[in-house]
């Protein structure tokens, strides 16, 4: 029997995703403390640098959602819903801090309504404007300063700068891990699969940074060398819309004649595809960064041009993307009552579909239950590309 | 001392109460079969041949149910929820929720300390979370719906079913039988797929103590233990679930008109 | 002449002469755009920004139409199922908003037929856009919907006129309020150039400022109207609103509006003097959570007869501001300022009685609590809706913690403000019937918690 | 060489066996409960009409609902797929294909000979040919003659009820209220086409339309969905067997592919054994 924290790499990232919050709370036994964060828009670098663990807070689609449903209409996103579910049973009571974000409609009122029914020392709601232009920004930094102020209560300290730009360059440094790790996947068959890259993903957003840092790493250097690859698939498939956060959603996909290679969602490239600017103030380059370089279409980026020219403004990234990792089709994945993601459809179609990409787009119901029937959905898209 | 009818003309059974200053004098049920009519004449004749009354006799009629219009009487259509509720309370008056599986559809209802509704939540439009899954499969597997309850209880392991859909059970239903499931495990695995639908329900509206299941599924004890284990309630069952609304309805007319 | 009128009861459940005449105002909207396309003056389609992106638009001589106030006018009409299915079609979720899937629909006519307005299209269609304005307020649906419109028409651009919406705690953070008025007027500033590119003009502050006051003006004497609405039995109902606020919240700046408010006060006024009810019967004071179904309006009409229940006020996002001290606007010129605080102060302006009562957020849920209270309401209908998230994410939370807090129950009817199918008005009936009982019930409730009315 | 097309169909399965040149045979069973996991018999059946053995059959492809696990199949293609290749072969003008099975009814869109859009319904039985079974079950009516039938009715009856539960018990009110069998099937026609061209609809109807699968021997629920769609639509002379011959003609085109010696090797793989449905086994009774 091996140790379960002798395991390295791949491995261990397996442990940490399976067991999400065990490493906090092995650290809040140590008198560390916990914030639950909504999203990729509260600024981790703030808490990093007051010593608190920032743990991202996610649903379950392996947990029927039962709780929630006397609080939350069945019409919201389901992802939230099944997230509050989670809180109501308990599953996060051992935080400290809860930061609520004004990412779209269904994680703002799900924010709202959380604060109301699950108590936790100190809570913050983080607005964020909708648009990302110059007066956006000035007015984020403003609220990241409340929101600084705030856990600054629960830290009993005062963030001092240094402590802020070491953050941040810890966690672009983890930005930097995370973009070598995809790399990785551009050979064909890609030297990692979908649901492995998954399974680090979720570590990283439930562990301390530096350990994060040293996980990537490890598993960096495990593929490498590895011999058991993936197989090669039919289809290089493109992840674009909402967040998928369990491996069997991928395992499914991949064992459809697929190979995930990159997910343009919010536990994929989204939170760490640009690194932030070390500013004279640093909080000048978080708000920039969290407001114009998260690129989700929550964000609305003005336009005075054609729609070609809007597209190409808002998606030629993924452009990039398909080029580079030489992908040959795209899923876009919607959690059904995802609204952000939901009138984006006809319009990223339009674009990848330009660019001779062909788009499956599935809504589904963020249930592991459910997940089965997509299976044919699946195999036909491979055998279209194919 | 006036004589009350109560009538609950459901689309698989139909049900009369009688009744004498809230006392129940006597009931009677009939299964409908698509033709209300006769029916409530035949569940009529049962409740009035025990109570030795005739239809002369009779003060009031209050009914609600699918097919109340057909009734050839004169009477009072109350809703079916209120009925629901008030008739249950009458029997159990500890009760706060009310969970109804019957034939085309199951409800939720909170009840006040007065037996009055709270709230209330239907299964609408699809009949996967309705009693009418337990007629198809009993069917399906030759078994007599009384004798469902035991089977599912002697079930060491559920089969799980790929489907919610009411028709889709039911062919699934016979491929386990091909394949050489047992009747109990098919039995106990419907109710689980039941009781997932319902739950859901019950979760929407939330669940207070005393909770009580009524309509036909209460008397299907498998369904009614499988159901409580997964709500992590005891769920009390009256004595005859099935005249519940009756009651009811009987008790609400005289109050409006008595 | 007499079965006439009572047809037309049954219909809209509307008890006002004054709420008969509202339809104008629609009319005129569409009109007005329709005959601005033919003099070549510009339009643009619009959200409700609640006063913050319109009024300057206009002031800069823009001609706007509403394609929220479309969609319930085309679901009144029957002419929106058409649309829906093409949207469905496009590729767009069935799960979106009504109004959004209506217009998408509408718009793909409208560009197959070189933007002329199809024929039947209902009030005549919607002219071409030369931009939209998009809000950030309250919705995603509210820019991402507009967004999705650039497909069919390509080189008209979106703006997003943004609000900041800070958690109620976070509102009261000192400088927050500041910080978040200066956001917008620098916003704002953006959008004045914006336009002004756009339309090659300059905009005429003087106007702007004729614009805010007038608006400031017909809005107060709206606000009149809802304290009016105080009044047992009730004035006016829900149906009698849905018809009256056309007007303050499309066209405040209308001189008409403020005319026709004069009126709508006039006749309220009568009733409250002779203590007339708009219903016959009044016994339950109802208030009526987010979006009526526009295709159903009957409904409230028999609810009001069978049982004797009254909408005596709704949703708070479509009622006029609440008035700002004058003190507030000492030393305040810059229009643009006002209309910043104008929209600011109306989203925020229940945060204070979201803090008395302890409950998140201030908007779309703390009036009910003032409300409860100031119109000494029996219970909450609280209709979800199948396609709009935004209103009825927080229903659930509100009618439970209204309950708790204030006793004061709620019913759920479902249904929506374009889809037909989920709105089963047998079932509703009987779901109202049973809320007899409740409200009986809760009314005890209150008596034994010491609560007033 | 032969190719060989099997598709298990939720209720019916069919195996063709063609050649380069033309389809050489047919075999069309139910599935039937029992008879699920003997699609290995039905294959039997085919070769025996034709005097072959497995060993002369290059390629097998496997499809519909129960593809997943035949263990003599070489090569699994999902119905979506195959319906395409079948249709595309026989009316190669067709864009737009609706299927209409036992168990779901789909949508598929076609453009050159490629697959570029589908919408499914595998959820609710509303709109399958599951629900015209139990329907013509509770008339007493064979399936074979419901079409007919309906084609007879003046006055079509309007069945309100989505749910084929519920449609089933708005069908005995109608026969207890007098309504002919006639008007209800006409009325049971409609629904179910109204269910299955609202669901297609978001996939645009294009010209041609074909209607497929099982539900197109139904000539009342053709005509019903002709007149919701608005034009004429093909309908194969045998729409249950497209599906194999969409898979067929994949198992022609993967020969190709491969070298005669990975196909000996496939074949000598080949294990001609029952077909497990359902990946949780059940206990037996
Ligand atoms: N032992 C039982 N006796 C009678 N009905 C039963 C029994 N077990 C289950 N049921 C179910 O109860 C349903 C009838 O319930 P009921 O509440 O009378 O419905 P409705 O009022 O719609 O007729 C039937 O669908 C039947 O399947
Ligand atoms: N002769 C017929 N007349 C009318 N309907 C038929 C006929 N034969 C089959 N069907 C319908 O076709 C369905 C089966 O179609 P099929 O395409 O084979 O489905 P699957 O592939 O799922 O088995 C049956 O449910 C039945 O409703
Ligand atoms: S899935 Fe969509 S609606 Fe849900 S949290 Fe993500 S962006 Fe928001
Ligand atoms: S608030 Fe509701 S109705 Fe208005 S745009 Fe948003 S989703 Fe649509
Ligand atoms: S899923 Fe089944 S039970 Fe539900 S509506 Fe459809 S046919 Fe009826």
């Amino acid at each position: 029997m091996k140790d379960i924290n002798k395991k390295t790499g791949l491995a261990r990232a397996k442990d940490i995703y399976n067991h999400r919050s065990k490493r906090a709370r092995e650290l809040k036994a140590e008198g560390k403390k916990v914030i639950g964060y909504f999203c990729c828009f509260p600024p981790v670098e703030i808490m990093t640098a007051l010593d608190f663990l920032p743990l991202r807070l996610l649903g379950d689609m392996d947990e029927p959602i039962t709780v929630a449903d006397g609080y939350l209409p069945t019409v919201m996103c389901i992802f939230y819903r099944s997230t509050f579910d989670l809180g109501m049973k308990g599953r996060f009571d051992f935080i400290d801090g809860f930061i609520g974000a004004h990412a779209c409609d269904g994680a703002e009122r799900t924010s709202y309504i959380w604060s109301n029914y699950i108590k936790t020392p100190c809570n913050f709601f983080l607005d964020l404007p909708h648009v990302d232009k110059g007066e956006a920004v000035s007015y984020f930094k403003g609220q990241l300063n409340y929101l600084k102020e705030t856990i600054e209560g629960l830290a009993g300290k005062k963030l001092d700068i240094e402590s802020l730009k070491e953050a941040i360059s810890l966690h672009n440094k983890q930005r930097q891990l995370v973009r070598e790790l995809y790399y990785l996947r551009k050979p064909d068959p890609p030297l990692i699969n979908g649901s492995e890259v998954l399974q680090v993903m979720i570590s990283i957003m439930m562990i301390p940074a530096e350990e994060g840092n040293a996980l990537i790493q490890e598993v960096i250097d495990e593929v490498k060398t590895r011999q058991d690859i993936p197989d090669k698939k039919n289809g290089r498939l493109l992840v674009w819309g909402s967040l998928i956060d369990n491996i069997k959603f991928t395992d499914l996909i991949e064992s459809s004649g697929l190979n995930i290679i990159i997910e343009d969602t919010a536990t994929g490239t989204r939170p760490f595809w640009h690194d932030i600017e070390e500013t004279e103030d640093p909080l000048d380059g978080v708000a920039r960064h969290y407001l114009q370089e998260v690129k989700c279409p929550r964000t609305f980026a003005e336009t005075d041009t054609s729609y070609k020219e809007d597209l190409e403004n808002r998606y030629s990234y993924l452009k990039d993307f398909a080029k580079y990792w030489k992908v040959n089709g795209v899923f876009g994945n919607i959690i059904r009552n995802c609204d952000i993601h939901g009138y984006e459809i006809p319009a990223v179609k339009d674009y990848l579909e330009s660019l001779g990409l062909p788009v499956l787009i599935i809504e589904q119901d963020y249930s592991t239950a459910s997940l089965e029937p997509l299976r044919t959905r699946f195999q036909a898209f491979a055998e279209t590309i194919g | 001392m006036s004589f009350i009818i109560g009538l609950d003309i459901g689309s698989a059974l139909s049900k009369a109460v009688i009744m004498q200053d809230k006392t129940l004098l006597s009931s009677g049920i009939s299964p409908s079969e698509g033709n209300f009519l006769s029916a409530i004449n035949s569940v009529l004749q049962k409740a009035l041949g025990k109570a030795k009354l005739a239809i002369s006799d009779i003060d009031l009629i209050g009914a609600c149910g699918l097919g109340a219009s057909f009734i050839p009487h004169s009477f009072h259509k109350i809703s079916d929820i209120s009925c629901q509720s008030r008739g249950t309370s009458y029997l159990l008056p500890t009760i706060r929720t009310l969970i109804e599986i019957g034939n085309q559809s199951s409800r939720i209802i909170q009840v006040t300390e007065q037996g009055k509704v709270a709230d209330s939540l239907v299964s609408d439009k699809c009949a996967a979370g309705s009693g009418r899954i337990l007629q198809i499969v009993a069917k399906v597997l030759k078994v007599d719906l009384k004798d469902m309850g035991q089977l599912s209880l002697k079930s060491t392991q559920p089969v799980k079913f790929t489907t919610g859909c009411a028709v889709f059970l039911e062919t699934e239903a016979i491929s386990r039988v091909a394949e050489g499931a047992s009747r109990e495990n098919i039995i106990a695995g419907l109710h689980q797929a039941l009781t997932a639908r319902i739950a859901a329900m019950a979760h929407r509206m939330g669940l207070k103590e005393d909770c009580v299941i009524t309509g036909g599924g209460a008397k299907d004890r498998g369904l009614v233990k499988i159901m409580g284990e997964k709500m992590g309630k005891t769920l009390l069952v009256p004595d005859n679930p099935l005249i519940t609304g009756a009651i009811g309805a009987a008790l609400i007319v005289t109050e409006k008109k008595g | 002449m007499k079965t006439e009128n009572k047809k037309i009861k049954k219909k809209s459940g509307k008890t006002l002469q004054t709420a008969r005449e509202a339809s104008y105002f629609a009319k005129k909207m569409l009109k007005n755009a329709l005959q601005a396309q033919e003099e070549g003056r510009p339009i643009g389609w619009s959200m409700v920004t609640w006063w913050q992106g319109e009024l300057i638009a206009r002031a800069i001589g823009a001609e706007l139409v509403f394609p929220e106030n479309y969609g319930a006018f085309c679901a009144a009409t029957g002419g929106a199922e058409k649309h829906l299915e093409i949207s469905d079609s496009e590729g767009y979720p069935a799960t979106l908003c009504g109004y959004a899937r209506n217009s998408i629909g509408y718009a793909k006519l409208l560009s197959d037929n070189n933007f002329v307005p199809y024929e039947g299209a209902p009030g005549g269609g919607l002219a071409k856009p030369k931009f939209f304005l998009a809000s950030g307020t309250a919705c995603d649906a509210r820019y991402k919907w507009f967004q999705a419109l650039k497909r069919y028409f390509t080189e008209a651009p979106v703006w997003t006129v943004d609000l900041p919406m800070p958690g109620t705690k976070e509102f009261f953070y000192k400088g927050n309020k500041e910080l978040g008025l200066k956001y917008i007027v620098d916003h704002l500033k953006d959008y004045v150039a914006f336009l002004e590119n756009l339309l090659g003009t300059k905009l005429d502050y003087d106007r702007l400022n004729e614009i805010v006051d007038q608006t400031f003006k017909t809005l107060a004497l709206a606000h009149e109207v809802d304290i009016l609405r105080r009044a047992v039995p009730s004035p006016m109902v829900g149906s009698d609103f849905w018809s009256i606020m056309i007007p303050h919240l499309y066209l405040p700046e209308d001189p008409e509006a403020y005319e026709f408010y004069k009126k709508v006060y006039a006749e309220v006024k009568q009733r409250v003097d002779n203590k007339i009810g708009a219903i016959p019967n009044e016994k339950y004071r109802l208030m009526f959570a987010e979006l009526p179904p526009w295709h159903s309006l009957g409904f409230f009409g028999e609810l009001a007869e069978k049982f004797g229940m009254a909408i005596v006020i709704e949703s708070w996002n479509y009622h006029a501001i609440l008035p700002i001290p004058e003190e507030e606007f000492e030393g305040v010129t810059d229009p643009l300022e006002k209309v910043a605080m104008l929209t600011y102060y109306k989203w925020t302006e229940y945060n204070k009685v979201a803090l008395e009562y302890n409950v998140d957020p201030g908007f779309f849920m703390a009036a009910y609590f003032q409300f409860a209270k100031d119109y000494k309401t029996d219970g909450l209908l609280a209709h979800p809706l199948m396609s709009c998230r935004p209103a009825t994410y927080t229903l659930l939370h509100t009618k439970n913690t209204l309950e708790n807090k204030l006793k004061i129950p709620g019913v759920v009817i479902d249904g929506d403000i374009i889809d037909l199918r989920v709105f089963n008005e047998k079932e509703a009936f009987s779901k109202m019937e049973a809320f007899v009982e409740t409200m009986d019930h809760y009314r005890e409730e209150r008596k034994k918690a010491g609560i007033a009315w | 060489m032969f190719y060989a097309g099997l598709d298990i169909g939720s209720t019916i399965t069919k195996v063709l066996i063609k050649n380069e040149r033309k389809v050489c045979t047919t075999v069309i069973k139910p599935t039937g409960a029992e008879h699920r996991r003997l699609a290995n018999e039905i294959m039997d059946e085919a070769l025996r009409k034709l005097n072959l053995t497995t060993a002369n059959i290059s390629y097998i492809v496997a499809t519909g609902y129960g593809r997943i696990n035949v263990p003599f199949a070489d090569k699994q293609v999902t119905e979506i797929t195959c319906h395409m290749r079948g249709i595309n072969w026989l009316f190669p003008s067709v864009k737009t294909i609706i299927d209409i099975g036992g168990q779901d009814s789909k949508g598929i869109k076609v453009d050159n000979g490629k697959l570029v859009n589908f919408v499914m319904n595998d959820k609710c039985a509303a709109g399958t040919g599951r629900f015209l079974e139990v329907i013509s079950d509770l008339l007493g009516v064979k399936l074979d003659d419901i079409g007919e039938i309906s084609l007879q009715s003046t006055r079509p009856t309007n069945i309100s009820s989505i749910c084929t539960v519920f449609a089933e018990q708005e069908t005995l009110l109608q026969l207890s209220k007098g309504t002919s069998i006639e008007d209800i099937l006409a009325g049971i026609h409609r629904a179910s086409a109204s269910r299955i061209h609202s669901m297609v609809k978001k996939i645009k109807i294009e010209k041609d339309v074909a209607i497929t699968g099982g539900g197109a021997k139904n000539i009342g629920l053709c005509k019903a969905l002709e007149e919701r769609v608005g034009f004429p639509v093909i309908v194969p002379p045998e729409p249950l067997i497209t599906g194999a011959l969409g898979a067929a003609l994949i198992a022609s085109e993967e020969t190709k592919k491969i070298s005669k010696e990975e196909l000996i090797e496939k074949q000598l793989k080949r294990r001609w054994e029952a077909v497990t449905f359902f990946d949780e086994k059940p206990t037996k009774g």
